[in-house]
Formats: C-alpha cells, structure tokens, sequence
C-alpha cells in the first residue's frame, strides 16, 4: 500500500543495465546519479508482443550508452505499462511527466495511443516525446509529437508504386481497425490508380480470419495488400493456405516478422512483397546490431527493436548534446543530433565522443540502425525503406526506397 | 457455393466454441458462477499442449494429417487444464464465502494469474504447433468446401468428446446429480449426493473440455496468451443463447454462434461487424425463446 | 444410555454467532414415535438439522446407537441410515417427481426401481404426475413428495419437520397414517408438528420446546391432558 | 374429470346472488399443458365478509389466487375488483384496485431486517417517487414514521416484535409466515387473499391471528382465505367456497360444507 | 455527535470494517501528505490520480444503483461511459465531425440525454423479462456500440479519435483563463522545491470538477438508497414477485434505476473527455466495465461509501502497481542495492499482482469492505428506534476525500 512513498531519490536504479548483472554501485552523489527518462510501452494488452521487442531493442542501446556513459553519468529509463490501451497509456504518462518528471518520453506503440497521450498529457509542457512505433499518418499533423518510424504515407505510397509495377490493376486490401491500419488503407487508396475491388477492415484478435481470406478471394483481385499486424497476418496466411487460395501477396511493415516465418508453412507466402522502414541491412551499424541482437536473443531483430534502440540512442544524444536536463533544452537537440549537418555517425559511442570532444549538436548525424532519422518539421523521420520478398520462406532484401 | 464455404467453415469453428460452452455452462450451473478464467483455462490447456507436443515430439504415424504425439499432447492438454481448474478451486474458490457475483469477480482475478503466468513463461508473442498446415483436402474443392484433414479432426474430436459426455451424462446418475446439486445443494447433500465430488467432476470435465478446446484453438489459429479470452466473449454468447445451465443448449448455443461468426460475410453488413451481429441474433432468439434455445433452464 | 438410536445430549446449537438450542436433551427409541412440539422459532427445526448434521453442536453430543455423528456430514449421516424431511425448500423444483424420487435414493445399492414403485403405489397423487417438474406442484403435493423422497431410503430413523403443513385435512391423515406405517417397520420416527393433536395422538412420546430448551417431556397421550401445556403451546 | 362433473353446470356450485360484490371470479380457466388447474371456476366475494376457499390439495386454489392477482393470464374467463375488470392486468393494476395477496410459500427478502420487509408493505407510500425524495422530504419522513410505528405495532401483535432488527432471512419457517401475513395487512387493501395463512404456525399463536383477522374485518377489509386448519377456517369464514379439480363443488356456512357429504369425502376424510 | 465533537464515541459507533477503513484512509492520507511534502509524490500526478479515483466512483455509483439497488446486471458499463466520453467530446470538440464547438455545458447535457434514450432503449424490451436478460443484451450492447464508434467514421472519427476537446471550463469567465494566468508557483519543502505551473492548475479544476460531480451524485444516491423508493429496488433485487404482489409497479422502477446509473456513468464519461482532451474508440474497451464491476464488488454491492471507496481502491491497485514495477525487485542490502535477476519475462508481473489482490481482498472482505448498513429506513424516521446510530453526519463528508 506504502508503495506511493516512493520518492524519486529512491528510485536510482532499476532498468540501467537490462541484461548484465552487476551494476548494483550506481550511487547517488556521484554525478547526480542517472538521467532517468521515460518509456511508455505496450508490456501487456493487445500489442504486446511489439512490447516485447521494443523491450529487447531499448535493453540493447541501453547497454550501449551505459557502457560510455553520459558526461559521466548513467542513463535510466522507467518503463511504464500502457496496455495497449490509450486510458492506460495516458496514466503511464501522467505518472512519468507529472510524477517522475521525466523531461524525455519514448511512447508509445498504437499511433491511437501516442496521440492520446500527447493530447492530453505532452502538450503545453516542453516534454520532448518520440514515438518508437507510431505509423499513423495524423501524427505528422503535430510537430511536437516526434516518431521514429516514417509515416505510413510513404509506406502506401511504396506499395502503390510496386503494384502498380507488377502489373496488377486490381487489388483486395484488408486492414486492422484502427488508426494504424485505417490510415495506411487510405493512403493507399489515395495513391493507388487501379481498381481497388475489396477494401475492408478486420478486428483484431479474432481467433478467425477465414472470413476475410474467402471475401479477398471472391473478390477476384490477384493481388492482396495486408496492412495489420503478425498475429493475424499469420492467421491469415495459414487460412488462405488452408483453404487453397492463391494470390500475390503485399504487406506493410507489421506484417514482417520471423514469427510470421515460424508460424506459416513453407512456400505459403513465397514472392510476397513487403515494404519496411529499415536501414540499408548491408550498412556496418545494422549488421552489428543483427549480430549483437541475434546473440541476445537468439532470433533476427525486426523493425520495432530497431526503432526502439534508435529512441534510446537519440535520446541518450541529445541529453549529452544539450547544456541542461530539462526539456525546453532537449526539444532543441532531440532534432539535430540526428540532422544531416554534421559528421555521419553509426553508434552512440562515436556520437558521444564527438560531442564530447567539444563538438556540437550541429557536428553529429546519427545515422540509426532504423535509417538515418533526420527528423523533419512535422517531427517524423525520413522514410528509408526496404523492399523485402519473400523467397523460401524467408526474406531477401530486394531494393531499397528514399523518400 | 459461397454459403456452404462459410457453412462448413462454421461447423469447424463452432466445434472449438462447443468444447468451451460446455465447459462454462457446467460450471455456470454447478458452481453457479460465470467462470471469467474459463477463457485462460483453454489458453493452459493449449500451452500444456505445446510443452508436451515439444517434448514429445511426432511419435510417427498420423490420424487426419496429425502425427500421434499430437493426440498425447491432446490428453495432456485436457490433463493439465483439468488440474488446474481443481486446484483452483480447492485454493481459491471453494474457501471463499461470497455469493456468485463475488466469484464471478474472483475469477477475473484468476484469469489476470493465469495469463500473467503463462506471458511469463511464453512470452506475449504467437506461435503454433509444430505441425505443417495442410492443403484442403483436394475431392471437396470442387463443390466449394475448403477444409483440411486437420479441420476434420478438429471437428471429428469434437464430435467425439461431445459424445462422450452425453454417454456419460445419460447412462450415469452424473448428470441427474448436477442438476438437483444446481436446484438445491443442501438438499442435494441431504439426499446423500457427494456434492464436493460432483463439483470436482464439474471442473474436471468443465475445464478438460476447455482444455480441448484449447488445443484444438491453437491448431485451428494459433497459440497466445490471450487467445482463450479473447474467445470467451463469444462462449458467453453461446452459453446464454443455449440457455443457462443446460448443457445441450450450451452445444446448441456454440454451434449456433459459431455459424453465425463465420457466415457474416454473406449478410449485408461489412465483416467488422460480425460479434455485433451474433450479439444481436442472440438478443433477438432470446425475445423470441425467453429460456433460451434449449428452453430447458434451470 | 445406549439403547437409545438418536440421543442428543446437552446440545447447544445456533446459526453464526446466534445461539438457538441451550442445553437441549432429546432421545429416540428404536420402535417410537416422538413428536416435537414448540412455538414458532422455539428451535425445533435446529433440533433435527442439529441431528443431521446440517449445523455442527457447539457443545454436547449427537449419538446414532451410541456412536457421535455430530458435526458430520449430512451426505454420510443418510448412508447411516437415518433420513430427514426438511420444513422448507425440500423438493428440487427443476427435477420431475421421478427424479426427485431418484435422488432421494442415491445412496441406495439396489432395489431402488421397486421402491419408488412401492411408492407410486403409497402416494397417488405423485403417481398421476411422474413426469411433472416439482416447482409445478401444488403446495400440499410437494409435501408429500418431500415425505416420500426421504422414504426412498428405508431409513432406520426419520426426521420429519411438519410433516402435515400445508395438507388438506384427508392427506394429513395419509401422511399420519404412513408415517405409522412406516414406524411398524421398525423406524424410529422423530417428528416436529404444529398440528399438535393429531401429530401427538399417533406418538408415543413427546417434547415441548421454547426457547432452545426443553419444557416439557412425557408420554404423548399425558402431555395433551396436561392443562399447562395445552394452555400455553396447543391453543387449548 | 368424471362424468358427473363435466354434466352439471359449474355455476351451480357458488352463491351468485351476492348483493355488494367487491371480487367477481366468473368462468375462469386456466390450463398447464393438458392439465386443466382452473375449470370455469365462478363465484363471488361479497365487501365485508371473510371468504374460506378450501379444498383438497392440488384443487387449483393457489392457481386462483394467482389468476385473480394477475401473476398468471387466464385462458378464458373474467376477474372483477370492486366492480372493475382486471382481467390480464399487471399485478401493480391489481393491486391498485385495493386488492393484495400473500403467498403459499413465504418469500424471503435478502439484505433487510425484518422491520425494512414490513415496510415494503404499505401502499402508495409518497417516498417511492423519485422526485418526491428531494421535493418534499417532509412528507416521506412523516409517511415513513407512521408506517415505521404500524409495523412495529403489528410485529408485536404477531409477537415477533423481538426480531424487527433481525435480518428477514434468519427466520423459522413459522415465523416466515408471520412476516408475510404481518406484511400484507400492512397495506391495508380492501380485499387482502390470504395462501395458507397459519399453515405451520404454533396453534396457541393461529388463535390470536385469527382475532386480528377478525379485527380488521370488522374495520372494513374483505378476506378470501385459504386454509386447510379446519378449526381456524370453520371459525373465521362465512360462506365457505369448496373448490375441488378446479371447479367450486359447493358454497355454504361452514356447517353445511362441514355435513356435505361430497366434502367430507373428498377432502375432510374419516378424521377431523 | 460528529466526529470532531467526541470522536471517541464516534469511533466507538463503528463497525470493525468501518473503522479499519477510517483508519485506513486517515493513515493512506498521512502517507500522501507526506509525500507530497517531501517531494516524494508530485502534486499535478496526485491530482490526476484523485481525478481518476472520482471517475471510477462515478461509475461505480452509477453500477451500484443498478447492480448494487436493484440487482441489474449491467454489462455495459464502457458502453455508456463511452457514450458520455463521446457525446460531450463530438459537441464540443474542434475536430467533431458532426457538430463541435459548443460549450461543454452543451456536451454535458447532450451525453447525458443520449445515454438515458439509450438506457430506455434497452430498458424497454428487457426489464420486463428474466433478470438475465439485461446482462445479455448489455453484453452486446457494449459491443455494438464499440463497434459503431469504431467503423462509423462519418460520425465519430472511427479509430483516429476525436481531439481538441477543449478544458470543461472553456468559455466561463474567470475559470477559463484561470490555469494559464496563474503565475508559476514555486513551493519549498524539506525534500524539494516545487514549482506549481499551469498543467497543476489545469488539474486542480479538472479535481474541483470531479469533486462537484461526485458529491452530488453521493448526495443524491444516499438519499434514494434510504427512501421507500430505495427499499423498493432492494425488494425487486431479493425478490421480484414480492414486490409485484405488494403492488409495486416493478418495471417502472427499474426502468428508473436503470436509467439513473446509465446516467451516471455517462457524467463520468463526460469528465473523462474534459481531462484526458481526447477520445478514441479504445476508450470503450470491456476491460472498463470489468473494473468497475471489481471496485463495486470489493466496495460492497449495495453500499455508496462502498462505491466512492472501491473507486480508489481500484486505482490504488492499477496505479499504486506501477510503483511496485520499480520497487519489486530491489532490496537493500548492506548500502548496495542489489538487482535480482528473474529467470522469467517481468512485464506481466503487474498483471499478476493485480489478480491476486482481486482474489485476495474476496477472500479477506467476502461481502466487501464497506457493506451496506444493515438498516436503510429513512432517517429521520428511526429516531428512538434501537437500531444503530444514525450515520449523517459521516455522510454527509461525502466529497472526494476517500471515505
Ligand atoms: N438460517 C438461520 N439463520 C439465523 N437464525 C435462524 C436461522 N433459522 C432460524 N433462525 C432462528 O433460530 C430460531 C429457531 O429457529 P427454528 O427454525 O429452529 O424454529 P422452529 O422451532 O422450527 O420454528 P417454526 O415452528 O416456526 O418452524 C428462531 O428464532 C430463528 O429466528
Ligand atoms: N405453473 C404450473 N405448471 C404446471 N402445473 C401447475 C402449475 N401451477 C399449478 N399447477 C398444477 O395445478 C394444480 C393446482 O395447483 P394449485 O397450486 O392451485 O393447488 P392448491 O389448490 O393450491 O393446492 P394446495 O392446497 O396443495 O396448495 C396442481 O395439480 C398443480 O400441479
Ligand atoms: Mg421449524
Ligand atoms: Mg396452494
């Protein structure tokens, strides 16, 4: 019950080191002990397996930055629970902003729920919040809500081009219902010139899709565009397989996954074409962070931990690079550290040391394992993307797209 | 050729939703509560399965395109979902004393323990036997049904447990003695039924029918820690529309629901509508059959 | 003190925290009919759950020939062979009459088609509705069906709350006169009536009680004469 | 049915010739599947007197009760209160004709003392308005204080005055009764049907019940009484209406019900 | 008399329950105290944390006058919460797609008709039937509706929401300014320094309100529960017929119980858009209903202290478990604080914690913590009566402050 005693000097330590063991001396008085920022984060509820692999991409920058250090110091992140849910979501942030006074928020998942927190908790404060996530094409309509995956925009606009290129005039579109899926099925529509003969949303979390597989098929479209997450994906996959369906499939980002790959039969989804935010996958920094990761968790990193460990890395910069730990001084940085003025950097540790060398934020580009960020006015990133195909039932890059 | 797609897929379909109507609608009578962790129950029940289907492995052979260590896997899941509800109810419920509201409040606090747990030890992510999905089964394409030997099993398993039971519940005094323990349970005791045994037989069977249901789910879809509950909205909708307490109407009620979830893509209202259809079918049978489908309510 | 079936001695019993019975002390033989009698809320019916295992004594002890069997339960006291008809909600009203009857006889090993047949033949009025749910009978029918419920049994010793409640005048007599019936076979009866009279007038012996204790205990033809009991329990 | 009942007219059993009819039951039927409970019942309640229905069991005198109290729908036939058809009117629409009746069984109410089940009694109390509680508390309060003091008035009378603040569900099957009986003469309806209204109440107690019964009779409240306690009905009731499978055999004094040998066969037996 | 008169005798006067609940909230208010004083707790999160505990009691008192009064088995809670969330918002918001820009006032009074016409709605095919009945068709009601909000995006935004929901007290004189004109206020205490800005006195309006919609709701409920009119729904929940037979018209009262708890939770719908400034269909969500449905049960069906009281009890649990997040799994050991490693996925521990408080506090106050007083008569009727004392004047505290 006494848990609300908890006063923020008691609190030096609890997620610094994510895997490591040791680290129990992380004391205060040193250097002021660590700078704490906040993460809200889909732990539970409907999107937690995103959760999870945020979780995986922070711990892994966390150890990064940890491992140099901020001007000397630690950096912490307090992980709060959103449920998957935007009540949920916008009480975790209350309690970060208003109660830890976190002036850095990474949050959150569901481009519904970063809206919701901005809206009613963000805004009018200088908090500086990066969404890890948050695709939906509204969130470009607030500067001061920053994300680090691109908007969906370019992501439709992507697949339109590829379909149209392919040759297919006629196209079956399912989506999930809600913000996500809802904006990325329009902007498809907008940019899409052929005939778009099905176009409907489906629930999430239904333990059936065979609905949505049959209607796609008598819809009589060849190509079918899936913009909803793995779960379903999945599901719909191995009911279209099941049910002898064939077609060309497209996908956007959250369709992508190895669970996806573990969990549908080989040859089910061969010549699929998926279109993700990604860093060119040949680049030094991305193939370091596929290892490191790989060795930690035993499987390939998808986009999300890679958007959450570019949070963690542009956050930990932008502390550094910025004179004070408040927020009206970091909404300056956040932006530039990662701007194309300044010299291209791949890892924290070479960033921090030019900062630390004396340079400014101006002199730093951090070039993320997601891409290269560069944050625009409307605070969403450049859009790299990576065309994947499926090819054996696995994913072979084949081409990448700059917006 | 559409309709009869959506019908036989519904029949797949619904024989998971029975499995787990049955289960609830026992314990609704019984123990008189509405199980919130009944959900969690099938969600154990499919977990066990995939431990055991692990550790197992194939075994070789195959019944319906599944290889037997499936069906070991099966018995296990029911096995474990059984003694869980058990021990459950010997440490949770049974040393309560609150009325069916409060109990029905405790499972809720019992289905957040049980998928807490399970995310623990699983983690959020999906996953799926380790069981290639089969292609439909070829001579029936042509007249437009499109299931596989695994949906038949699915099915055919169903069919077979559901038996079982009306096997049991006509040819013993088993379910004679659930109801009048439903009617009356000091008189039922007075009589000289066992009560705390028919109550134990009520969460075995109860919850090791939702443990098949369970499995069967994960075949049918796939594994994750939310995916009983997220059934069991629909389950309630099968139980009520059966009508409380009964459990044929359960299986009738399953069944229903389970078609009308599958055949909304033939009704003129998009898909994302289809729970709010089989809520609105099942307000509308009930004005019209107030005791339910089966109108044998206790 | 052990040719006595059912002895309960010194019994103090109650609901919660709610103490009924103060020191109660009632016997039955083997062969007697013994009748309760009391006013409303005097703790006859505490007597007979008391004995059955319903409620557990707080103090005392309850004796089936000489054994205690207080505070067990009620399912084992029936296989013990006593039975028992409660005053209220004692039928299963969502169970037919037929399988009413067959629950009465659950703990039966055998014989239990010929006993309910037996029974059909006894009771007419259940045999014209076999097939009727309980909750359908008339208040008069559903005590007769409770009484015969606990016949299923062949109990050794019958506790009956109120057996005639609710019965017209001619099925009281039935019941009466199957309750004798019953007792020539050798089951002790124990018996609580409001309809003093007639239940003390085929009853050997009887009990007045008030307030959780007995009043008054003597031969049943000797407590209807006495002035002080009928003045003040039998309306006399 | 035999023969001879289905020949003779069913209204040749009741005295139709009443002069002030406050409860007409006239040609009731009612059927539970094949069974026929009601067969065009017919007679009639006179204002003032107090009415014993008797009859062996399973005659179909509950389901009466519950036809002229609108908890079931009759198949055929007509209910009059105080000269209003009431046939298939809410229970609420009966009751509001002045008409009340208690149950065969006694209803438990859970969450109250006994005092708060008595005080459902009272009809058209001004409290049970929503908007009245906020506009004129005074007049809940006042209405509420006299209700409070006529049940404790009638607990004593009934002499359960010592468990007014027990909770209604810690009672003796007896005692159930007395709160239903004590209950329902707190409405104070001018016709009130009494279910077995003594039925396994102490004999000594029955005595002073029927005095209040005979009270309130005299102060104006018509009774239509079910009761098998021959002695209490014989006493209290004039006329007496048998009714037997349904229909009503006969109407008289309690003597002449008491002499006719079609009652005495089939429902008084050889005892009494 | 009152408690600060002799508060011996008045302590004397309490049940056990009541006075470890009295003691309860004295010592939990101490402990706030002080950690608002030492800094521990920030004044603006505290506040919100008593804004979200009134809005669980406000729907916790609109469940108890159904479920807790009459014994309807409302299923539907989100759905009428979300109802008021939504009416209010789609009035006065400025991104409304049907109306917007109208004065909250407005809002207020359109959510609460449209929740009463819904309410009836339902009431009338239902109320008349098995008490089950309602439970059903408010089980799909919840969906329906959700669902409507969710797909029907000409009317309500669909999944993106609706934002720009202006503060309730948006065109009122004084008020309407009164959060930005206040200067920043800086507080020194003895662990910290304090400064008060503007989101502090945004939240002490959006408290006051809160406040004032609980108060009058509790004043209000007391007063019916104790009434005849009360004692009728009490008789219809026990016993149906009873009622009937007594001539009670049993339909219509609860056809006014019913409305009057739909309306009630549609106020605290109506608040949660004023404090949160955005809806989204993720708002109606079921596990709202399943919350309320606990903190009503743990309170004490029946009992309005029982509600007002299970509404903080349900954000102790759902808050006061994100503290443990941080706390869990450190202890002190000789001055170093010592991380344990769990060979498990943490993130779900909140989830387990919160069901075992469910299951714990059943077990512990089976018939809730505050049950209903055994006697409800009128008061001033019982006067002399030898029942307990009559318990105004702990009542009549009502308000906010946790009793
Ligand atoms: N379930 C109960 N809980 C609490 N108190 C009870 C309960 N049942 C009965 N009592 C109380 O115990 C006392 C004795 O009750 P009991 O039922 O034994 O009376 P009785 O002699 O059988 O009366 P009656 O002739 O009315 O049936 C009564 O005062 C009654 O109020
Ligand atoms: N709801 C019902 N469904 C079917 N049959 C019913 C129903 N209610 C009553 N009956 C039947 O109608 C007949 C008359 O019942 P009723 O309760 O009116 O008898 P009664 O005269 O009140 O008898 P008692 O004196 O035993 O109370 C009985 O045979 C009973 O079984
Ligand atoms: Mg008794
Ligand atoms: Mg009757």
């Amino acid at each position: 019950v006494s848990s609300t005693d908890d006063g923020s000097e008691e609190t030096t330590e609890t997620e610094t080191d994510g895997t490591t063991e040791t680290d129990g001396t992380t004391e205060s008085g040193s250097n002021g002990g660590p700078y704490a920022i906040g993460m809200v984060d889909s732990l539970t509820g409907s999107l937690s397996a995103f959760g999870e692999r945020n979780q995986r991409g922070k711990d892994l920058a966390l150890k990064r930055v940890n491992d140099v250090g901020i001007n000397g110091r630690d950096l912490k992140i307090i992980v709060e629970d959103s449920e998957s849910e935007s009540q949920g979501g916008v009480s975790a942030a209350q309690k970060l902003v208003n109660q830890n006074q976190v002036p850095f928020l990474i949050g959150s998942v569901g481009s519904g729920v970063s809206l919701a927190i901005y809206e009613s908790v963000v805004q009018g404060t200088d908090v500086v919040q990066l969404s890890q996530n948050s695709t939906g094409l509204s969130l470009t309509d607030f500067p001061g809500l920053l994300r680090m995956s691109p908007t969906g925009r370019t992501q439709s606009t992507a697949l339109s081009n590829i379909i149209a290129d392919d040759g297919y005039d006629e196209v079956a579109v399912t989506y999930v219902n809600n913000d996500y899926g809802q904006s990325l099925a329009d902007a498809f529509e907008q940019s899409y010139d052929g005939e778009i003969a099905y176009k409907n949303p489906h629930d999430q979390k239904q333990q059936s899709y065979s609905g949505v597989v049959s209607e796609m098929n008598s819809s009589g479209a060849d190509a079918w565009l899936f913009i909803t997450y793995q779960a379903e994906f999945a599901t719909m996959v191995n009911e279209a397989y099941s049910s002898g369906y064939e077609a060309q499939f497209y996908g956007a980002d959250s369709v992508s996954g190895d669970n996806v790959l573990e969990n549908t039969p080989k040859g089910s989804m061969d010549g699929m074409k998926i279109v993700v935010p990604s860093a060119p996958v040949d680049q030094d920094n991305y193939k370091e962070f596929a290892s490191a990761f790989k060795e930690e968790y035993g499987e390939e990193p998808t986009a999300w931990s890679a958007y959450a460990y570019d949070c963690v890395v542009t956050a930990a910069l932008s502390i550094q690079a910025a004179d004070e730990f408040t927020g009206k001084a970091l909404q300056k940085t956040v932006r530039e550290v990662t701007r194309p003025e300044g010299q291209k950097v791949t890892s924290f540790e070479a960033a921090s040391k030019i900062l630390s060398d004396g340079g400014g934020v101006d002199d730093v580009d951090y070039q993320g394992v997601s891409g290269p960020i560069d944050f625009d006015e409307n605070g969403d990133p450049v859009g790299y993307l990576q065309i994947l195909t499926v090819e054996n039932h696995d994913y072979v890059g084949t081409g990448f797209i700059e917006s | 050729m559409a309709l009869l797609e959506h019908f036989v897929n519904g029949l797949i379909f619904s024989s998971i939703i029975v499995l787990g109507s049955i289960g609830l609608s026992l314990v609704y009578s019984i123990a008189d509560f509405a199980n919130f962790a009944h959900g969690d129950t099938m969600t154990i029940g499919a977990y066990s399965a995939l431990v055991t289907f692990g550790a197992v492995g194939g075994l070789g052979g195959a019944v319906f395109g599944l290889p037997l260590g499936f069906f070991v896997a099966l018995l296990v899941g029911i096995a474990v979902a059984a003694v869980v509800a058990v021990v459950t109810e010997k440490v949770v419920y049974e040393p309560l004393d609150v009325g069916s509201i409060g109990l029905l409040i405790t499972s809720i606090g019992v289905a957040f323990v049980y998928r807490a747990v399970i995310q623990m030890g699983f983690g959020a992510d999906f996953t799926r036997y380790d069981i290639r999905p089969l292609r439909p089964i070829e001579w029936l394409v042509p007249y437009g049904i499109r299931v596989t030997q695994h949906d038949v099993a699915i099915a055919v398993s169903a069919l077979v447990l559901v038996s079982g039971l009306h096997v049991l519940l006509q040819h013993s005094d088993l379910g004679r003695k659930m109801r009048a323990m439903a009617d009356n349970p000091d008189l039922a005791r007075v009589s000289g039924i066992r009560t705390d045994r028919i109550k134990l037989w009520t969460w075995i069977i109860g919850a090791g029918l939702a443990g098949a249901g369970g499995v069967f789910l994960g075949l049918y879809n796939q594994l994750a820690p939310r995916m009983g509950f997220d059934l069991l909205l629909l389950i309630f909708a099968a139980v009520i529309l059966g009508g409380i307490g009964s459990v044929y109407g359960a299986m009738l009620g399953g069944l229903l629901i389970g078609m009308i979830n599958q055949l909304t893509p033939v009704l003129p209202v998009g898909i994302e509508y289809a729970n709010a259809i089989a809520f609105v079918i099942m307000v509308a049978v009930l004005l019209v059959r107030p005791n339910g489908i089966a109108q044998e309510a206790t | 003190m052990s040719d006595h079936v059912l002895e309960l001695s010194g019994v103090d019993s109650g609901y919660g925290e709610v103490q009924v019975l103060d020191d109660c002390s009632i016997h039955l033989d083997a062969d007697e009919i013994v009748c309760l009698i009391g006013p409303n809320g005097a703790g006859k019916s505490t007597v007979l759950k008391t004995a059955f295992g319903m409620l557990t004594p707080w103090a005392g002890t309850v004796e089936y020939h000489g054994r205690e069997i207080g505070g067990m339960a009620p399912e084992d006291i029936v296989r013990e062979g006593i039975g028992y008809v409660p005053q209220t909600d004692n039928v299963f009203g969502s169970l037919t009459i037929d399988e009413n009857l067959r629950m009465g006889g659950v703990a039966r090993e055998d014989g239990l088609s010929e006993v309910i047949a037996d029974l059909y033949d006894r009771f007419d009025i259940l045999d014209q509705k076999r097939s009727a749910k309980a909750n359908t009978l008339s208040g008069g029918q559903r005590q007769v069906l409770a009484f015969a419920r606990a016949l299923v049994m062949e109990p050794d010793v019958l506790l009956i709350d109120e057996p005639s409640a609710g019965l017209a005048p001619n099925t009281a007599d039935d019941v009466f006169g199957h309750v004798q019936a019953v007792n020539e076979m050798d089951t002790a009866i124990l018996m609580v009536e409001q309809n003093a009279t007639k239940g003390l007038g085929i009853s050997d012996r009887g009990y007045v009680l008030d307030q959780g204790s007995v009043r008054f205990e003597n031969a049943a033809a000797d407590l209807i004469d006495n002035e002080e009991v009928s003045q003040l329990y039998l309306g006399g | 049915m035999s023969d001879l009942e289905s020949a003779t007219d069913p209204r040749l059993g009741a005295n139709l010739s009443k002069e002030n009819v406050v409860l007409r039951v006239d040609d009731l039927q009612k059927s539970f599947g094949g069974l026929v409970a009601t067969d065009h019942a017919t007679f009639e309640v006179e204002r003032g007197t107090i009415t014993g229905l008797i009859g062996p069991n399973g005659a179909g005198k509950s389901t009466i009760f519950n036809l002229i109290s609108g908890f079931y729908e009759p198949d055929a036939g007509r209910v009059e209160v105080n000269g209003t058809d009431v046939t298939g009117a809410e229970p609420y629409e009966v009751a509001d004709h002045g008409l009340i009746r208690t149950f065969q069984t006694p209803r438990k109410l859970e969450g109250m003392t006994v005092r708060e089940a008595m005080l459902v009694g009272p009809r058209k109390q001004p409290g049970e308005s929503f908007v009245k509680l906020f506009t004129s508390p005074g007049e809940v309060a006042e209405s509420e204080s006299r209700n409070l003091a006529d049940a404790q008035r009638i607990l004593e009378e009934f002499e359960i005055d010592h468990l007014a603040t027990q909770p209604a569900t810690d009672l003796s099957g007896g005692q159930m009764k007395l709160v239903e009986l004590a209950r329902a003469m707190l409405a104070e309806p001018e016709v009130l049907l009494l279910d077995e209204p003594v039925a396994g109440v102490n004999p000594t107690l029955r005595n002073k019940l029927a005095e209040q019964v005979r009270r309130l009779n005299e102060q104006g409240t018509t009774f239509l009484l079910i009761e098998h306690d021959m002695e209490f009905v014989m006493n209290l009731a004039d006329p007496v209406v048998v009714l037997d499978r349904g229909s009503v055999l006969m109407e008289g004094t309690p003597d002449e019900v008491q002499s006719d040998d079609r009652v005495v066969e089939a429902y008084l037996g050889g005892g009494t | 008399m009152g408690a600060l008169t002799d508060p011996t005798e008045y302590w004397a006067d309490l049940t056990r329950p009541e006075q470890g609940v009295l003691a309860f909230v004295v010592g939990f208010a101490a402990l706030l105290l002080f950690g608002l004083l030492s800094g521990g707790l920030a004044p603006t999160y505290f506040l919100y944390l008593v804004g979200l505990a009134g809005m669980y009691s406000l729907l916790s008192f609109g469940l108890n006058s159904q479920w807790g009064f009459s014994g309807l088995i409302n299923f539907s809670v989100a759905a009428f919460f979300g109802i008021g969330a939504y009416g209010t918002a789609l009035m006065s918001a400025s991104t409304s797609p049907i109306a917007g820009g109208y004065s909250p006032l407005v809002g207020l009074v359109v959510a609460l008709v449209v929740a009463g016409l819904l309410a009836v709605l339902i009431g009338v095919p239902t109320l008349r039937l098995r008490a089950d009945y309602l439970a059903i068709a408010s089980l799909g009601l919840a969906e329906v509706v959700r669902l409507v909000v969710l797909n029907e995006r000409q009317w309500t935004n669909g999944s993106a929401g609706v934002r720009g929901i202006p503060s309730f007290f948006e065109g009122w004189p004084l008020l309407d300014t009164f959060p930005s004109a206040m200067p920043g206020l800086e507080v020194a205490l003895p662990g910290a320094r304090i400064v008060l800005e503007t989101p502090f006195w945004n939240a002490l309006l959006n408290v006051a309100l809160v406040v004032t919609f609980v108060s009058v709701t509790y004043a209000v409920l007391k007063r019916a529960h104790r009434s005849p009119w009360g004692r009728v729904l009490r008789t219809i929940r026990s016993d149906e017929d009873l009622a009937r037979a007594l001539g009670k018209n049993t339909y219509s009262f609860k056809m006014q119980s019913f409305v009057l708890g739909s309306l009630i939770m549609a106020l605290a719908g109506v608040f949660y858009a004023h404090l949160n400034l955005f809806v989204s269909p993720g708002d109606l969500d079921p596990v709202t209903t399943f919350y309320v449905w606990v903190a009503v049960i743990l309170g004490g069906s029946g009992s309005n202290r029982g509600a007002l009281f299970g509404g903080f009890v349900i954000v102790a649990i759902r808050e006061g478990t994100r503290f443990l997040n941080e706390l869990e799994l450190m202890f002190e050991l000789g001055g170093y604080l010592v991380h344990l490693q769990v060979p498990f996925d943490p993130a779900p521990l909140r989830l387990l914690i919160i069901g075992v408080l469910i299951i714990a506090l059943m077990r512990v106050r089976p018939e809730g913590i505050l049950p209903p007083q055994r006697e409800l008569i009128w008061p001033d009727a019982v006067d002399g009566a030898p029942s307990r004392p009559d318990s105004g004047v702990r009542d009549a505290k009502g308000g906010g402050d946790g009793e």
